[in-house]
């Protein structure tokens, strides 16, 4: 319960970004003129105070607020750290694309803000309701975001697809939160996490598992509820599907940590197998798929989607070692799919720039450009000495420790084969003749952060171990 | 401290991004801006590096060992970035810093005209870091990272004029050289890891006399000490960065890059970087007789084999890469004899002189505009007065000449070898004692031939010749300071005192040192001394023989030459040391790798397993697109098949 | 066993809703599914009351029915869909879905059933007496422990409202609207103009004309 | 009196049949639309019972804010099919195919 006002200075953070949403809200309708400068200006120092907010007074051990409603713990402050920087490079790689395509209008940054928001109060659920907020408040945020291209069919054809197998997803996981709340008679989720230890062989409780498991899943973009993330990449325009393929995965992330270790960890087994399945699965038809595409953004979905399987591999694990090794992939994940998106983005500015050929002799084009998405490319398939490998490694090796070898060899061999398509476009970019001669140009503020997001792709691959060990920190 | 430390090889870092990525992308940076960054950072290490010099010795510090960062944890097995300083450190920081610093100022003279100018400061303040890494690290690890970055700089320096074909051989074969004993370095620590289970130094030093009997089967029915492995593997490596034979093969050609880089790196710094190594795990080698005597046998054999082949050369920087070699096989006599400290000192003084000689090789190049060739030299002496005193300073010391610091160092690597009774020793005894007269013979063959004698340049030439600038001739002065004085200075603690302490671990029952400790009264007096042994005789007969020959008698040369022919032919091919490796180990290696190839690869590997796996994966990626139909209701079901599925199992229908 | 009047009221109204929502999925017309879905909506909160949730029940019908529903309607009516189009396509599909749904049916009553939840396993409630008020009760915490749900789910209707327009709000070049902030802030001036003029003179009607308008007068 | 476990097997009965229209709809996106408030309704059917079943009002406040985001999703649900309709003139499931693959 709320005993002062004073103990609000936990949630500043939110209350300051959500104050700041209806601030560029009303400040783009009077003072934007038609272009969005004012609010992505406003948007940006959004983010950034918010961000200073959150690590003026990053808490040391939990707390909580509203009766556990809200949740800030080490963990909590260190992914919304994560959420917030990305969305910074987000917004500043969007910019310029929106520009060209006359979308810069206040909608894109307001929604993008909202999202975040959502994001936050996911990260920061203590219970199942302010979860299933949280998530509704992002998952509508970006249905939103898809169409915001008005007069694309392809993005109001994505749109309709990510709604309705959203809310249908949304829909089963609720379906599993009502059980979890007849069989606990609580929605916080410690009770929940005590009744889960008590009695595992619960049926009614598997049940839920599973409704719970869908909504997860589908979230992350796992086999088999990963049918809107290929259709969603490919058809939203380069700005959303960047905003989509970065800072959610974090979210998602969170939302599998909330719900599935700290609410159901009693049911650990029982999840671990389900996600076993899933994971193989989308490793396997992530990577094999994404080499039959031609279109950049739709393969960097089936990428997504392999990656996703790696991610999952550390929770199967179920060991403090497993947990920090899937945040550290999905916080660098996350990283290098805002620069691959990033990179798209750029690309596209002037002209959609969507297919794996529009990327032939971009080396020629633009050499930082190509050698960034070099990078990010080489991360993505898990080449030392970038993150990507690292990454992989320390899943893999929580996988080993708990004694599930086969698992590491599928993973490996699958992306061994997956390593083939991210060097393809590297093959193109450096080794093909360009289609046209024009320079292409990032500008000052979009190159700026590319090149501090590569580069961090880079040096977090050189020296991984403070991230990786302020992860190991934060789940244990 | 630990600030200090983390300075000291974080300054040429600094200095190097600062030269190299702004020099490259932003090419308003002048030159002078480049070249003061990478001097200001050198000189900042040094100055760092004097500090922790002081407090190792007059400040009375402790040995520092520690973590800086922690690079990842696996298994349970830190692999960090960590400190270790100790005295040995310190004095390998401050001579790497000091010479380094020389050499960035000599490159302002040197490189004047070169468009790489700002690449080569990059370069060499990456090479000073890099240096740093190696010498002040905890761990195998870092020493690893050090022993690669080192080889990587040196690889970029000797190929730095790569328009130039023989430049690029040159590096490639130093590169492939240093692989194969790189190869050995990292299954030596691979070794250390899988028996110790730790990359720390400390940890392995402590744990190594407990794994003293441990043996491990290297071929079937061999049993081998484990300890003794791990040595020689080490030791491989410390072969091909230190070049001893048969690995010497890379530093002569490496002569190809800039005459500072053969005065920094491939004289005074990198290639004493197994000298080093092998000092720094004296605690393990000091387990393994059978190891030393290998270390002293290889030394012996480089010792006296090279400094032949420098009697025939006619390239001044040449005939100074075999001395170097010669050298090296020295300190690798040292330190097979358990005199870890008499290597150390001799690495320390030939740093100086050494590193003195050729950037005086590379004033004489400079005047001569890059002649390199001694039949066209002669008599500089009237126009290079700084340059001829300084390098006969140089050459003094290096032959040994009583109270010039090359003397206490070799002198004492000559009575250690003497003095140790292991297998091998008596070998190594006769082969340094005849190296001093070989040494003294090439060292004054190449001094009178430079300096001294007809002036045999074309007027042309000799029209220009004049002084190098301020910026050359300054740093041969401060170096040929040391050259003189740091040996007479610095012998008595650094062999007798135990100055050391842990740094190095000598097992008493093979520590000559100590036994050579009582005949020691001082170094004045040990100078002195020195006209009743048999090295100052050798040297005095090496140089004499070299005045006759090359500057009173040069007909006698020739005359050498027809009666000694087999052994003229054979140095001239350097003992067909490159013709083996090309024809044999290259050649045959070729045609073993064209039937692999054609078998393995070509049949195998990309018929059947690459081509036919990817055409597979890309069969059933196009037959897997099509579950993604596009249809919304096909998407739906998916997901509903996928909870039914879900539910199934864990309601334990499906089990 | 005879059926209790509660009893009655549930099958009953179980019976229409599940007929209603079949009705949803299967009419032809989406008019015709929308009016089942309130239908559906109606007898849903008729359950809800059986259950004493008497708040949400009116909310149900208030809200849902009274606003969503029709959107819905007016959306299925604005768009002007060709209802020939529209021929419901799901016969050949039709029995694998059915045993796919089946089977679910049947797992979730497998666990959810009497077994579980039966009336021996689960204590029938005892209704509320009738000083009891469901609408306080839910106020009470709604606005002390889900204070901030509340405010989430507010941001959450902002959304809705952003992004509604944001997406449909067509901006026509040719639309005629009042700008209420331009016609406060008109003045006289800008909108009359006094014209001094001398007086005009007339000539003198002609004698011709007898009876004639005289127009200044007049005008 | 009437068991819970009659309220539950009904919202199951409910959830199966809104699943069924999602997947088995192929020609009308605005029944898809419908089902999925039907979803929700068996959903809310399920916390109102669990809710009185438990005698906690819990269960109701879901309840509360389910139809408060079930009322915000419609709206952006309508909102992209009216986007939709407008590109493509079609509310055709299976016309929503551009993408595949």
């Amino acid at each position: 319960m709320l005993s002062t006002l004073s103990d609000l200075t936990l949630m500043a953070p939110e209350l300051w970004l959500a104050a700041m949403a209806c601030v560029v809200l009303v400040a783009d309708v009077y003072a934007g003129g038609g272009r969005g400068t004012v609010a992505y200006l406003l948007a940006q120092l959004a983010l950034l105070g918010g961000m200073w907010l959150l690590l003026a007074d990053a808490v040391p051990a939990p707390e909580a607020l509203f009766g556990g409603a809200f949740l800030r713990d080490p963990l909590a402050d260190v992914l919304k750290a994560a959420v917030l920087v990305l969305t910074v490079a987000v917004f500043a790689y969007a910019r310029g694309y929106l520009q060209g395509r006359g979308l810069d209008r206040g909608e894109y940054y307001v929604l993008g803000l909202f999202g975040v928001l959502g994001m936050m109060v996911l990260i920061s659920a203590g219970n199942l309701l302010t979860l299933y907020l949280g998530l509704e408040l992002l998952a509508l945020s970006l249905y939103a975001m898809v169409a915001l291209h008005r007069d694309s069919l392809e993005a109001s054809e994505a749109a309709m697809k990510y709604f309705v197998l959203g809310a249908l997803a949304s829909g089963m996981m609720l379906y599993g939160i009502s059980l979890l709340y007849g069989v606990t008679g609580s929605l916080a989720l410690d009770v929940v996490a005590r009744a889960a230890a008590a009695d595992a062989s619960d049926p009614v409780m598997l049940l839920a598992l599973a409704f719970v498991i869908v909504g997860v899943a589908f979230k992350l973009g796992a086999v088999p509820f990963h049918m809107w993330i290929p259709d969603v990449y490919h058809g939203a325009p380069a700005a959303v599907a960047l905003y989509v393929g970065a800072a959610p995965k974090i979210a998602g992330f969170a939302l599998a940590m909330r719900l599935l270790v700290e609410g159901l960890g009693g049911l650990q087994a029982e999840w671990a197998d389900m996600l076993v399945v899933l994971a193989v699965l989308s490793i396997a038809i992530g990577n094999v798929v994404a080499i039959a595409q031609t279109n950049i953004k739709r393969m960097l979905g089936y990428s997504t989607i392999s990656h996703i399987g790696f991610l999952l591999l550390g929770l199967i694990a179920g060991t403090r070692d497993g947990y920090g090794a899937a945040m550290f992939y999905a916080l660098t994940y996350a990283l290098m799919a805002a620069g691959a998106f990033g990179v798209v983005a750029i690309m596209s500015r002037r002209s959609e720039a969507e297919l794996l050929d529009d990327y032939r002799g971009l080396n020629a084009r633009n050499p930082w450009l190509a050698f960034m998405m070099l990078i990010l490319m080489f991360s993505m398939a898990g080449v030392p000495p970038t993150v990507g490998f690292y990454a992989k490694l320390t899943v893999l090796k929580a996988v080993i420790d708990v004694g599930a070898l086969w698992l590491a060899v599928v993973a490996v061999a699958f992306s061994i084969v997956g390593a083939f398509y991210y060097l393809r476009v590297v093959k193109l970019m450096y080794f093909d003749e360009p289609p046209e001669e024009a320079a292409v140009r990032a500008g000052l503020q979009a190159g700026t952060v590319l090149s501090a997001n590569g580069l961090a792709v880079l040096g977090l691959g050189l020296l991984p171990g403070a991230l990786l060990a302020l992860c190991l920190q934060v789940v244990g | 401290m630990r600030y200090v430390y983390l300075g000291i090889p974080l300054a040429p870092l600094a200095g190097a991004i600062v030269a190299g990525l702004f020099g490259a992308f932003w090419p308003r940076l002048g030159r002078a801006a480049c070249h003061w960054a990478a001097i200001l950072g050198v000189a900042v290490a040094f100055a760092l590096s004097l500090v922790v010099l002081w407090e190792q010795t007059l400040g009375g510090g402790e040995p520092w060992n520690g973590a800086i960062y922690t690079w990842m944890v696996s298994d349970g097995i830190r692999f960090e970035i960590g400190f270790l300083v100790d005295r040995l450190t310190a004095l390998m920081v401050t001579t790497v810093t000091f010479v380094s610093l020389m050499v960035h100022i000599y490159t302002i003279g040197y490189m004047h005209d070169d468009p790489g100018y700002r690449r080569f400061f990059a370069y060499i303040a990456l090479f000073t870091f890099s240096m740093l890494m190696l010498v002040m690290s905890n761990n195998f690890l870092q020493l690893f990272f050090g022993w690669e970055a080192v080889g990587l700089v040196s690889y970029l320096l000797i190929g730095f004029w790569f328009k130039r074909e023989t430049a690029i051989y040159a590096n490639l074969k130093a590169f492939l050289v240093n692989r194969v004993g790189d190869f050995g370095f990292v299954l030596g620590i691979a070794a250390i890891l899988a028996y110790f289970h730790s990359l720390d130094y400390a940890d392995v030093f402590t744990a190594a006399p407990m794994a003293r009997d441990l043996t491990i089967e290297v071929l079937p029915g061999l049993e081998w000490p484990v300890i003794t492995l791990i040595c020689l593997l080490l030791f491989v490596g410390a072969m091909g960065k230190s070049a001893q034979v048969p690995l010497h093969v890379w530093l002569p050609d490496s002569m190809e890059g800039p005459t500072p880089i053969s005065a920094l790196i491939h004289a005074a710094t990198m290639v004493t970087a197994g000298i080093f190594m092998v000092a720094r795990m004296s605690p393990l080698y000091e387990l393994s007789e059978t190891a030393l005597s290998v270390v002293l046998v290889i030394g012996a054999v480089t010792a006296f084999a090279t400094g032949l082949l420098g009697l025939v050369q006619h390239d001044i920087k040449r005939v100074i890469a075999y001395s170097t070699l010669s050298q090296l096989g020295y300190m690798t006599v040292a330190l097979g004899a358990s005199a870890y400290a008499a290597a150390i000192f001799h690495l320390m003084t030939h740093a100086f002189f050494k590193a003195l000689l050729f950037l005086a090789a590379g004033s004489v190049i400079i005047a001569l505009h890059h002649e390199q060739d001694m039949r066209k030299m002669g008599g500089l002496r009237r126009y290079m007065p700084v340059t001829y005193w300084t390098a006969l300073i140089g050459s003094l010391a290096l032959i040994g000449t009583p109270g010039f610091s090359g003397f206490y160092s070799k002198e004492h690597i000559i009575e250690a070898a003497h003095g140790a009774s292991r297998w091998g020793a008596e070998l190594a005894y006769w082969a340094v004692l005849a190296g001093v007269f070989v040494t003294a013979l090439y060292t004054f063959r190449m001094f009178f031939l430079v300096f001294h004698g007809r002036e045999r340049m074309d007027e042309h030439a000799r029209a220009h010749l004049r002084e190098s600038p301020k910026v050359v001739t300054v740093p041969l002065v401060l170096l040929a300071i040391p050259s003189v004085a740091v040996g007479a200075l610095t012998i008595e603690p650094l062999l007798f005192g135990g100055w050391f302490g842990e740094a190095i671990r000598v097992a008493p029952e093979h520590d000559v040192l100590a036994g050579l400790a009582a005949h020691f009264h001082g170094a004045w007096a040990y100078a002195l001394h020195a006209v009743r042994t048999p090295p100052f005789w050798l040297a005095a007969a090496g140089v004499l023989t070299a005045a006759v020959v090359y500057l009173w008698r040069p007909a006698l040369a020739g005359l050498a030459v027809r009666v000694a022919r087999p052994l003229y032919l054979a140095l001239v091919h350097k003992y067909w040391a490159d013709d083996f490796n090309e024809i044999v180990l290259a050649g045959g290696a070729r045609r073993l790798g064209r039937l692999l190839w054609q078998v393995g690869d070509v049949l195998v590997i990309d018929g059947a397993m690459v081509n036919g796996t990817a055409r597979l994966v890309g069969m059933v990626a196009a037959v897997a697109r099509h579950v993604q139909t596009g249809y919304l209701y096909h998407y739906a079901f998916a997901m509903l098949i996928g909870l039914l599925a879900m539910t199934s199992w864990l309601l334990g229908l499906m089990r | 066993m005879a059926l209790t009047f509660q009893q009655f009221l549930f099958y009953a109204f179980a019976a229409v809703l599940v007929g209603a929502a079949l009705g949803v999925i299967t009419a032809r017309n989406p008019v015709h599914s929308v009016l089942y879905l309130v239908l559906a909506f109606f007898t849903s909160a008729a359950l809800w009351l059986l259950m004493e949730a008497e708040f949400l029940a009116l909310t149900l019908v208030l809200v849902y029915v009274g606003a969503v529903m029709v959107l819905f309607l007016f959306v299925v009516m604005m768009l002007d869909i060709d209802l020939a189009a529209l021929r419901a396509g799901f016969t050949r599909y039709l029995p694998l879905g059915l045993v796919v749904a089946a089977l679910i049916v049947w797992e979730m009553a497998s666990v959810l059933g009497p077994a579980r939840f039966g009336p021996g396993r689960v204590a029938a409630p005892a209704p509320h007496g009738a000083g009891y008020s469901n609408t306080k009760a839910l106020g009470e915490t709604l606005y002390t422990q889900h204070l901030y749900a509340f405010e989430v789910a507010a941001l959450i209707l902002l959304v809705a409202i952003v992004a509604a327009i944001a997406l449909t709000l067509r901006r026509r070049p040719d639309t005629r609207r009042q700008d209420p902030a331009r016609q406060v802030r008109v003045r006289r001036r800008d909108r009359v103009r006094l014209v001094r003029m001398a007086p005009e003179r007339r000539p003198a009607p002609a004698a011709s004309e007898p009876g004639g308008r005289t127009g200044t007068e007049e005008a | 009196m009437v068991p819970l476990s009659h309220y539950l097997i009904l919202s199951a009965v409910l959830f199966c049949i809104a699943v069924a229209g999602v997947f088995l709809n192929r020609k009308n996106v605005i029944v898809l639309l419908m089902a999925i408030e039907l979803m929700l309704l068996a959903v809310n059917t399920n916390f109102v019972a669990f809710s009185r079943y438990l005698g906690d009002t819990t269960g109701q406040v879901f309840v509360f804010f389910v139809l408060t985001v079930a009322a915000a999703e419609a709206a952006i649900g309508l909102a992209i099919l009216v986007v939709l309709f407008r590109n493509r003139r079609s509310i055709n499931v299976d016309d929503l195919d551009r993408m595949k693959g």
